[in-house]
């Protein structure tokens, strides 16, 4: 795969890094890993209804993503949602009672693993039809930028998402409005079981972008400070109102597709090149070697996380299942 | 009171509201100062408004309905304009999954005050990707609320309740109604969803129908009171939340029913009714609900194939005669 | 005979078919080796037939159908699979306005000899944008056939039926039958649309429903037969063309009929169901039909809600108990 | 406007261009020209019922494409279908009664001008549903590659139809399977009243065939030998196995989008420089130029065709309408 190399610049950028963006972004990456072990662990034990989508191995786009955001911010996730919510600040009790179909979940249980949505940390919902989020993220920048805000919009999508009709209208409707929203396309090489050399004739998704007008780059997915440092430009292009951009994150998931997808289909040495590029490995290697992070600091970091994640699988565990005629409410939002 | 056509109604219920709350804006394919949208029901309001607020978009029906929610849920009240309701096809995945569903499926967390304008209806020849009624769909989906005015000050208050109301709106005009003309009360009013209208009331047979379908009820309830057939004709005005209340008290009156829909039979919102009266009413039906609809085909273009597939007058009549 | 699940017997049919006729060929998401659809109906065919026949295409509901259109009318017999039927609302236009008018429209000119398979139902727990049962929509399509199969055999008989007819036909699955099992005939066989099939006879209610409300109608005709009620139960097979004939039979000869399927109930394919039996039988009925559905609601996650959502065995039996 | 500027090489080949070639350029743009222009006649005097998307002043585009093809090649054709129609060799009787909506019509007076078609000269359908044509063009590609034959597919579309999903969908699906097929796009720079600039933020729409790995070039749409050059090109690709390719034709319809549209939209500069680069003239001079044909020649080829446009009128006014019930036919095909 050739990755545009942004090596050169990247090198010396880091040199300038803040420490606590590092922390940060080590913190982000690695309380989604645990996060979606801990739902891993819960699905094991047949505590979560219904099929699941991990996060696993991409931990790094979504934290790199949103640690370039604000809380006003908005974020449009997927059917692979638990790492952008989680990322963009769910509280991680109503987030875990959702996957377990509890009353307590964010979504009352009506919306489970594909669904995951916290409104009020700023996302505007979790999709089970792969792209069509685009169009809703389109709409939430233009409202953005009628409001005159200064809010941004990510949007979230899979390779798979982008040989979808929404894409092309969407970019398009993007840029001629010239609307504040971040594309972020997390190319994990793999839509189900179809290969993306299958279903896309060029090496990078990235070259849609050029005929829309909306500058794109192509970064390694599996580190944060690359993700984090092409959302930064991003999002500053987006509030300067200068329009629209397109990342395209090379990842990679730790596990199958689905439920109980094992991945056969992958080429093992391609799995194991990518599964040796870990996210969480790469961020805390690249923290603690620019000082901002000791080993003893990032282990109590994890630690805290487990703990908070444990807790959180603790409140989901105990909550209560909605009762059945909650199935009939908030189809319609009662007229003022 | 004020003359006007449906067109001028539905405008200036658009335009009170956008004048109301600068949170409205209008989105959709020539809806501004160009065209004024293909049938100039938006005509002047670019002019008046600007064009950020009537924006004209490209020929993309989901990623319209699709920003429109996007709009919506982050505190806009768009209305999107889908141009010819034969084309919401194209935007199925945003109306019925996404808008209709969102609030469901995030357990309230948000609601969606999108409203989706488009048109039915043929009698125009323009063939079968410009003339059908697939309203059908829609009152299908739940979660949409469905609006179908068949009068001016119907087209009015409604579209301000649709603007108002916190959930998506499918608001869905008729062709052939556009240059109606009707008394529109000059002072401020809205129209309650889910409050359907005796349109003329009668002893002998109820007919329901929607659109341009429901005036030509009208003229023949008029014409059969010379064969002494008294005729109640009833214009539900919404199809969801349904005045399932006034259909059937009627039914309960006259014994006897007929409906009367420009869709094609089969799955048609017609069959909906006829099963909820029937489910309802079984005791006082002294004849089987007839439905009067076009038959399962598309619609064809030359005048007189056309002339066939729309139900008439004739049609009409002769199914209330079949059962009075 | 020889007994296979209801997924064997499918691919069974679409086996034979490919083998007969070099024009049938494959095309949908994921449908290829690597996988072997969703549901696993196509695995292994790719390994057989190869890549050219059994094609993994991107995620283009719209293009999949398109494109099947596109070989279909230029001499090739393309099986299009949707990968859920939800998304089918993504591939509306090309469904409804394209493939189910083409041959209209061009006054014969052409055919579309396309199948589309998708799959419907909730009880997996995969929420509102997997789950739903969205028949009613394309029931209410002129130029459309609707296959729905409950049971193995059919499945085998009526997919080939399905690839050798000359017209779209939307070839409908539900997710819980597909580990079902039945004994299936060995020699080649198929089985005409349009015939409905009773699956139990009985003298004092029809019951009517598809898929799994079938299979639950079946457990619930069996129990009541404790309490003396004999329950006949009717399976459509095909809803396009529909089997009016056995149906009626049936109801004129119980005088009640209730309705069974997993869609939301408004506007619901047992709504058109309804709307003719009352039109056709009126005099022979005893009573209102019945329509048993799931409420007007999207699909819900969790597992309680899922259950309350879908008719289960008691609500079937209720309705019953109801009218007889 | 920025025109690839194909003079170069292009000036050196009409030398070459062959005599027959250039009348035949000649002759299928104005045959498409007085059709039109006789469809224009019929409606006004309220022959023609319905609404009408008249092709007069793209004629170029037709005529250029479908001069590169084979009788057994294919096209898909749109609202605005009638040059497409009568350039692959529809018969004018036929397509004029179809237009009056006549028994004897191509479709039996059930498609009309929005759906006129005829199949066994190649067209695969003219659809009233802007962009849905490339679906079906992408499909025909396919059964042609599958089918081992050489047949070539031409899909037509506008510019306001490169902006509906099914294009991006459709390039694609072209590219990764790498089909017979030629996108060309009639950059007529106006959607109903919306003009491009306020739809398209870049200057080409083929800018967007590059991210779909697919050689796009713009051409003068005028310019019935610009196009037929470049068809030929992409009509050899697609011949040779080597995949999709699109053209761009920049153009300019003569009167209003449909029916009673005057058109009052169009900056009147604009619409001057545009109406005075006439299709049927500028092939005509390059003919005459390029001794392929003499003023006379040119003037009896216009006469005769004049006359086979009477003739067909004629026809078509004279045919029956057809009766009723005729409107239940044709929904299914009988079952064999
Ligand atoms: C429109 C649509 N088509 C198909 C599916 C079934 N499906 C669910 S996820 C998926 C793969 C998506 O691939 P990609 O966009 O790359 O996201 P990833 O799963 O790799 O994160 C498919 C085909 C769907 N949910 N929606
Ligand atoms: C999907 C769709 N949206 C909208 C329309 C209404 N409509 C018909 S033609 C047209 C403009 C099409 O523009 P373009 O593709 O540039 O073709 P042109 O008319 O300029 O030849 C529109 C919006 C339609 N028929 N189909
Ligand atoms: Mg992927
Ligand atoms: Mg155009």
């Amino acid at each position: 795969m050739r990755l545009r190399s942004l090596n050169q610049e990247w090198k010396m950028w880091t040199m300038s890094a803040k420490k606590k963006t590092l922390v940060d972004l080590y913190t982000q990456t690695i309380k989604i890993r645990k996060f979606e072990e801990k739902v891993w662990e819960l699905f094991g034990q047949n505590l979560v209804p219904g099929t699941l989508h991990l996060y696993l191995g991409q931990e790094a786009v979504a934290a790199g993503v949103t640690a370039a955001l604000k809380k006003t911010d908005w974020i449009q996730s997927t059917h692979r949602g638990h790492g952008h919510v989680i990322g963009k600040g769910a509280d991680m009790n109503s987030a875990l009672a959702e996957l377990l179909g509890k009353k307590t979940g964010s979504c009352k249980g009506k919306g489970g693993s594909m669904h995951i949505t916290q409104f009020d940390v700023g996302v505007l919902g979790a999709t089970g039809v792969v792209a069509s989020g685009l169009p809703i993220a389109v709409g939430a920048a233009l409202s953005a930028k009628m409001r005159g805000t200064d809010e941004v919009v990510v949007c979230f999508f899979g390779d798979g998402a982008s040989n979808n009709g929404t894409f092309g209208e969407s970019l398009n409707m993007a840029a001629i409005w010239n609307l504040p929203v971040i594309w972020v396309i997390e190319n994990n090489l793999y839509a189900m079981g179809t290969p993306i050399q299958l279903t896309c004739p060029s090496q990078n998704i990235a070259d849609r972008g050029a005929g829309y007008c909306t500058p794109s780059v192509v970064v390694d997915g599996n580190n944060a400070l690359e993700v984090y440092e092409a959302s930064v430009e991003a999002v500053k292009r987006a509030r300067e109102g200068k329009g629209p951009s397109l990342i395209e994150c090379k990842t990679y998931r730790m596990r199958g597709h689905s439920r109980f997808d094992q991945a056969k289909y992958r080429p093992k040495e391609e799995a194991e090149h990518w599964l040796n590029k870990d996210a969480v490995e790469i961020i805390k290697k690249i923290a603690i070697e620019q000082g901002a992070l000791t080993e003893k600091e990032a282990e109590n970091i994890a630690k805290n996380l487990q703990k908070d994640v444990d807790k959180a699988a603790e409140f989901a565990i105990k909550s209560e299942l909605p009762e059945p005629e909650d199935a009939l409410d908030d189809v319609f939002a009662e007229v003022a | 009171m004020t003359e006007m056509t449906y067109r001028e109604a539905l405008k200036a219920g658009i335009r009170e509201e956008m004048l109301h709350d600068e949170r409205v804006f209008l989105l959709g394919e020539d809806i501004g100062r160009n065209w004024g949208g293909a049938f100039k029901v938006t005509k002047g309001l670019a002019e008046e408004f600007g064009d950020e607020r009537v924006r004209d978009t490209p020929i993309s029906e989901n990623t319209i309905v699709g920003a429109a929610i996007g709009a919506a849920i982050t505190g806009l009240r768009p209305i999107a304009e889908i141009m010819f309701g034969d084309l919401i096809s194209l935007a199925m995945d945003q109306v019925c999954n996404q808008a209709a569903k969102m609030r469901f499926m995030f357990g309230g967390q948000t609601s969606v005050p999108v409203v989706v304008r488009s048109v039915f209806g043929g009698g125009k020849n323009i063939a079968s990707h410009h003339s059908q009624s697939l309203e059908a769909w829609f009152m299908h989906t739940p979660g949409l609320k469905i609006a179908v005015p068949a009068f001016a000050s119907d087209a009015k208050g409604l579209i301000k309740t649709a603007i108002r109301d916190p959930n998506p709106v499918m608001f869905f005009e008729h062709k052939l109604v556009y240059d109606k003309k009707e008394e529109v009360p000059d002072e401020e009013y809205t129209i309650p969803f889910g409050e359907a209208k005796i349109r003329k009331e009668g002893a002998d047979v109820t007919v329901w129908g929607t659109w341009f379908m429901l005036h030509k009820a009208l003229d023949v309830a008029e014409e059969l009171t010379k064969e002494g057939i008294s005729v109640e004709v009833i214009d539900p005005r919404t199809l969801v939340p349904l005045d399932k209340k006034t259909l059937l008290e009627s039914v309960k009156k006259t014994g006897r029913l007929v409906l009367v829909t420009e869709e094609t039979k089969t799955g048609a919102t017609t069959a909906e009714i006829a099963a909820i009266v029937q489910e309802e009413a079984f005791d006082w039906l002294d004849a089987p609900i007839k439905r009067v609809n076009a038959p399962d085909t598309p619609v064809p273009f030359s005048p007189p194939l056309e002339d066939y597939f729309i139900p008439n007058h004739k049609r009409i009549a002769e199914a209330i005669r079949e059962i009075v």
